[in-house]
C-alpha cells in the first residue's frame, strides 16, 4: 500500500491571510504538523511509501520531514501546478501509483483516527472508491486490481472521520479538542508523565508558575514567575511566557514572546499577531513588551550603560592583555590563529562597521586555554570601549541586506561582543537564539549584564573542559 | 480628537471621538485635553467607532484618564469599540476596568439610567 | 575538528565539475563528522553554491589579465562549513546584484539568488584587487520537531 | 554531457546525461533550439545535478517552444533538480511527471485533436 497526498496552496489561503510568514504545510494541531498526523495514519494503514504532491514550496517541509526515515517510511515529494486537478496529479505520479493499492488524500483537512486500532486489514479489504469526504477534502482508495478477498461483512470498521479546515477558528477548536478530549488517539510530542500534561525538551518553569492540565508545552520554552499556563494551553516551540501572565484555552504558536501581566483566554497568538478564534478577528500588536518582537528599549543604549560596558571591557582588556599577547603569538606560529574582517550592523539605524573575526583552532594546550579565555574576542574589546558594541547583547548580524530587514522588523537589536544566548548555553540553532537574546535585552540592567557576562565566561571554561573530556574518551 | 460637551438635564457629559490610532504620538494630547474637560464634568463617553488601533501607551493614557475620572466619582464609558481594538483591552486586562457600549447613544443613555 | 582544504583551479569551465564535487565532498565530510542525519540537502546546497560562484568567477574573467587561478577554500569546523572563493575579477558588489523577478521566469540571473537561498550567510569583500566571496552554512545535527 | 534523442508518438524525447551546469548548458540550449517548435519531453532520469545555468537553458527552451505553441514537459527529476526548480519557483513553469511515458501520452491526444 502507498499513500499520495495532493494538497494545494489555495486550500491554505485562510492561514496565509493571518500568518503569511509561516509555512502552511507545517501548520500544526497540538504542536504536531497536520502532515505528521497523516504520515502516522498512513503507517497505521500499512503504507510504507508516502508522496506529497503540492504546488507549495517544500524546502521547510523537507527540512523537518526529510526522506521519512524517522518514521520508517519512504517520503518523496512531487511538484504539481496550481491548475492541476486530481486526475492530472495522479497522471504526473503514474509510476509511483502503479502496481499497488493507493490511499489518496486530497485537500486540507484533519483526519480523526485512533492509534490503537489496526487499519491495515480494513484498508486492504475496502472496495476502491471514495472513503470519506468533507467540505475541504477527501480520501479515497485507488486500485487497478480487483479485490483478492471479499470484504469481511462482520466487524465494525475502525473509527475514521474528517474535519474540514477553512479558518483559524477551526484550527484552534481542533487543537482544543485534541488536547482536551482525543489526546490518547494520537502520538503527541513531548514527555507525558502526568495525565494530560505534555512537556517538551529544555523547558524552564519557574517555581511559582502554575501548570493546569490539559497542557501541552513545546521544546525550548520558558515560563516565568507566577505565570499560569492552562487549563487548555498549547504552547509551541521557543516561546517565552513572562511573569504574571495567564494562558487559558489558548494556542501560542512557535517563536512567540508573551509579555508580563497579560491574559490570553480563548485566543490564538503567533509572533505579534493575536487572534480571537471565535470572532475571527485579528490584531497586529506593535508593543514589544506585549507580544513577540521588542523595540530597542531607550534604557538599553543610555550613556551609563555604555560607560559600564566600556569599563568592564577595559578591565578585561587589561587582565587578558598578557595571555592574549602570548597565546596569539604562539597560535599564529602554529597556524591555529587566523583573522579576517567582515562588516556587521551595529545598530538598527543601519550603521555598519568592519569587525575583526578570529578563527581559533582550540586543539592543543595553548588553543584550549585561548578558547576558554575567549581570546578570539579580545580584538573586539576596543569596539566595546568605543561604544560600537555592547559587552553582552544580541547576536551580531553580518551587514547584509537580508539582515538589515531582520533588524528593522524585529528591532530588539543591540549587538554584543558576547550574546545572552551564550550565557544560557542555548542549545538550539542560531535563529532561535534571537528570541532568547531579545528576552534578556528587555530585562537587562547593568548588574544583570555583569552577571550574564560572568556566566558566559564560566560557560566558555566549562565547554572547553567538556570538550577535552569527550576527546580524551 | 475633539472633546464636545453635551449638556443634559442631569448635567454635562463630555464626548470624545477617538479615531485612527491612539499611540505614543498622540496619547499625551489625549490626556491634556481630558484634564481640561475634567474641570467641567467628570462623566465621559469615548466614542471609538473610528478607532483602528491602540497601543500600550494609548491604552495607558485611557486608563490614566479613567483613574482620574473615578477619583472624582465620575466614569468613562467606551462606545463602539471594534473587536480588534477590544482584543488589546482583553490581553492587558484593561477590559475589566471599563464598561463597553455598542454606540455613543447607548453610552450616553447609560449615564441617565444610572442617575434615575 | 577543524580542517582546512584549499584548491587552486584555472578559470575554466572544464574545472567546474571538479570545484562543485569538491564542495559536495567537503560538505559530506563536515556533515558526517558531526553525525548529521540528513546529509543530502546540506551537501547539495554546498555543491550548488560552489558551482554558482565558480561559474561567476569564470564568466567575469577579464580577458586581458595574465594567468591567474580561482582559489577555493573550505573551512570545515565543528558547527559549520565555510567556503571562500577568491578571484581577480573586476570588483563586484553583492548588494548591487538584483534578485531575479521569479514571477517573470527570466532566463538567467538566478545564480547568486540561489546561493543566498541555500547558504546561511554570503558576503563579498574586495581585498588586494581580489573579490573574496565568503559563504557559511551551519550544520545542525538533527532538527527534531 | 551527452544528450540522447528519440522521437516517440511524434514527440521529441531528449535524455541528457550527467550534470547540467555552465559547462553543459550551452549544449542543451542548442539542442532545444534545434527542435522546430512542437512538443518535447525531457527525461531527466540521468541528470543528477543542475544549477542556474542548466535552469536558464530549460527556461529559455520552454519560452521559445511556447511562443510557437509547443511545450516542454519534464520527467523523472532528481531531488537535487527539484530543489533548484522550487527555490527559483520555476516549478510553476513546468509539468513534471515521474514517468516519461505519461508525459508523452499527455501530449499525444492533444496532437490528434
Amino acid at each position: 500500500m502507498k499513500t499520495l497526498l495532493v494538497i494545494k496552496a489555495n486550500t491554505f489561503d485562510w492561514l496565509q491571510a493571518v500568518f503569511p510568514d509561516r509555512s502552511p504545510l507545517l501548520a500544526s494541531v497540538c504542536n504536531k504538523p497536520l502532515l505528521e498526523y497523516l504520515l502516522d495514519f498512513a503507517i497505521l494503514c500499512g503504507s510504507r511509501h508516502f508522496r506529497l504532491a503540492t504546488d507549495m514550496p517544500l524546502a521547510k517541509v523537507e527540512a523537518v520531514f526529510g526522506g521519512g526515515g524517522r518514521w520508517g517510511i519512504e517520503l518523496t515529494y512531487a511538484p504539481i501546478r496550481k491548475t492541476d486537478d486530481l486526475a492530472t496529479a495522479l497522471q504526473k505520479n503514474s509510476r509511483y501509483c502503479a502496481g499497488s493499492r493507493l490511499l489518496v488524500m486530497q485537500g486540507c483537512f484533519f483526519l480523526h483516527y485512533d492509534k490503537q486500532k489496526n487499519y491495515g486489514p480494513f484498508m486492504q479489504t475496502t472496495a476502491p472508491g471514495e472513503l470519506l469526504t468533507c467540505a475541504t477534502g477527501r480520501i479515497l482508495i485507488h486500485d487497478a486490481t480487483p479485490l483478492k478477498t471479499a470484504p469481511s461483512p462482520d466487524g465494525s470498521p475502525p473509527p475514521l472521520a474528517l474535519t474540514s479546515l477553512r479558518s483559524i477558528g477551526e484550527l484552534y477548536r481542533l487543537s482544543m479538542r485534541v488536547l482536551g478530549r482525543d489526546a490518547r488517539q494520537y502520538v503527541l510530542p513531548g514527555y507525558n508523565n502526568e495525565t494530560d500534561v505534555y512537556i517538551g525538551r529544555n523547558v524552564m518553569i519557574a517555581r511559582s508558575a502554575r501548570i493546569e492540565p490539559p497542557v501541552m508545552i513545546g521544546d525550548h520554552v520558558q515560563i516565568h514567575k507566577n505565570a499560569i499556563v492552562g487549563p487548555g494551553a498549547v504552547i509551541g516551540r521557543n516561546v517565552i511566557i513572562d511573569a504574571y501572565s495567564r494562558i487559558h484555552h489558548s494556542v501560542i504558536l512557535d517563536k512567540t514572546y508573551v509579555g508580563e501581566h497579560l491574559v490570553l483566554d480563548r485566543k490564538l497568538a503567533g509572533g505579534r499577531r493575536l487572534v480571537d478564534p471565535g470572532e475571527e478577528t485579528m490584531v497586529q500588536l506593535e508593543d514589544a513588551h506585549l507580544l513577540s518582537t521588542m523595540r530597542p528599549s531607550s534604557r538599553g543604549r543610555n550613556r551609563l550603560q555604555r560607560l559600564g560596558h566600556g569599563l568592564l571591557a577595559a578591565l578585561l582588556w587589561v587582565v587578558l592583555a598578557m595571555p592574549y599577547a602570548l597565546l596569539s603569538f604562539i597560535l599564529k606560529r602554529q597556524g591555529r590563529w587566523r583573522r579576517s574582517e567582515a562588516a556587521y550592523w551595529v545598530d538598527s539605524s543601519g550603521r555598519s562597521v568592519r569587525l575583526t573575526r578570529v578563527f581559533l583552532n582550540p586543539s592543543g594546550f595553548c588553543g584550549r586555554i585561548a578558547a576558554s579565555l575567549a581570546l578570539d574576542r579580545y580584538p573586539l574589546l576596543g569596539r566595546v570601549m568605543r561604544g560600537d558594541l555592547a559587552l553582552i547583547g544580541t547576536r551580531r548580524l553580518p551587514a547584509t541586506a537580508a539582515n538589515r530587514a531582520v533588524i528593522e522588523a524585529d528591532a530588539g537589536y543591540r549587538p554584543g561582543l558576547f550574546s545572552y544566548a551564550e550565557a544560557e548555553h542555548w542549545p538550539v540553532p542560531e535563529y532561535d537564539q534571537d528570541i532568547v537574546d531579545r528576552f534578556h535585552l528587555a530585562h537587562q540592567t547593568l548588574i544583570y549584564d555583569f552577571v550574564m557576562m560572568v556566566k558566559v565566561l564560566l560557560n566558555k571554561l566549562h565547554e572547553e573542559t567538556a570538550l577535552c573530556k569527550s576527546i580524551s574518551k | 480628537m475633539e472633546f464636545q460637551i453635551q449638556t443634559r438635564t442631569d448635567g454635562p457629559i463630555a464626548i470624545a471621538a477617538l479615531s485612527g490610532r491612539v499611540d505614543a504620538a498622540n496619547s499625551r494630547q489625549l490626556r491634556r485635553q481630558f484634564e481640561r474637560c475634567l474641570k467641567t464634568t467628570n462623566r465621559f463617553v469615548f466614542d471609538c467607532q473610528a478607532l483602528d488601533f491602540i497601543d500600550s501607551s494609548g491604552l495607558g493614557a485611557v486608563v490614566t484618564c479613567l483613574r482620574k475620572a473615578l477619583a472624582t466619582a465620575g466614569d468613562i464609558r467606551l462606545a463602539g469599540v471594534a473587536p480588534k481594538v477590544k482584543l488589546v483591552f482583553e490581553l492587558t486586562q484593561a477590559e475589566k476596568l471599563f464598561t463597553f457600549f455598542s454606540d455613543a447613544d447607548q453610552a450616553l443613555a447609560s449615564f441617565a439610567d444610572q442617575h434615575a | 575538528m577543524k580542517e582546512r582544504v584549499t584548491l587552486e583551479l584555472p578559470p575554466d569551465l572544464h574545472f567546474l565539475r571538479l570545484a562543485a564535487m569538491a564542495g559536495a565532498e567537503a560538505a559530506r565530510y563536515a556533515a558526517s563528522a558531526i553525525g548529521m542525519q540528513r546529509q543530502d540537502v546540506f551537501t547539495h546546497a554546498v555543491e550548488l553554491a560552489v558551482s554558482e560562484v565558480f561559474t561567476n568567477a569564470v564568466k567575469h574573467r577579464r580577458a586581458a589579465t595574465p594567468a591567474w587561478h580561482v582559489m577555493i577554500h573550505f573551512g570545515i569546523n565543528a558547527g559549520d562549513l565555510e567556503v571562500i572563493v577568491k578571484d581577480r575579477n573586476p570588483h563586484f558588489d553583492l548588494d548591487s546584484v538584483p534578485s531575479p523577478d521569479v514571477d517573470a521566469f527570466p532566463e538567467d540571473g538566478y545564480g547568486l539568488y540561489l546561493v543566498k537561498q541555500v547558504m546561511d550567510t554570503v558576503t563579498v569583500r574586495r581585498e588586494a584587487q581580489c573579490n573574496i566571496v565568503t559563504m557559511t552554512k551551519t550544520i545542525r545535527p538533527e532538527d527534531a520537531t | 554531457m551527452q544528450i540522447d534523442q528519440q522521437v516517440m508518438k511524434n514527440i521529441f524525447v531528449f535524455m541528457p546525461r550527467g550534470r547540467l551546469d555552465a559547462a553543459s548548458a550551452p549544449l542543451l540550449r542548442e539542442r532545444l533550439a534545434a527542435g522546430d517548435g512542437g512538443n518535447m519531453v525531457l527525461d531527466f532520469s540521468a541528470v543528477d545535478f543542475m544549477d542556474s545555468s542548466g535552469l536558464g537553458a530549460l527556461v529559455a527552451g520552454a519560452r521559445r517552444l511556447r511562443a510557437q505553441h509547443g511545450d516542454i514537459k519534464l520527467a523523472c527529476i532528481a531531488d537535487t533538480v527539484r530543489r533548484v526548480l522550487e527555490l527559483t519557483r520555476a516549478d510553476r513553469l513546468f509539468d513534471i511527471y515521474d514517468d516519461p511515458e505519461a508525459a508523452i501520452s499527455r501530449f499525444a491526444p492533444e496532437k490528434s485533436v
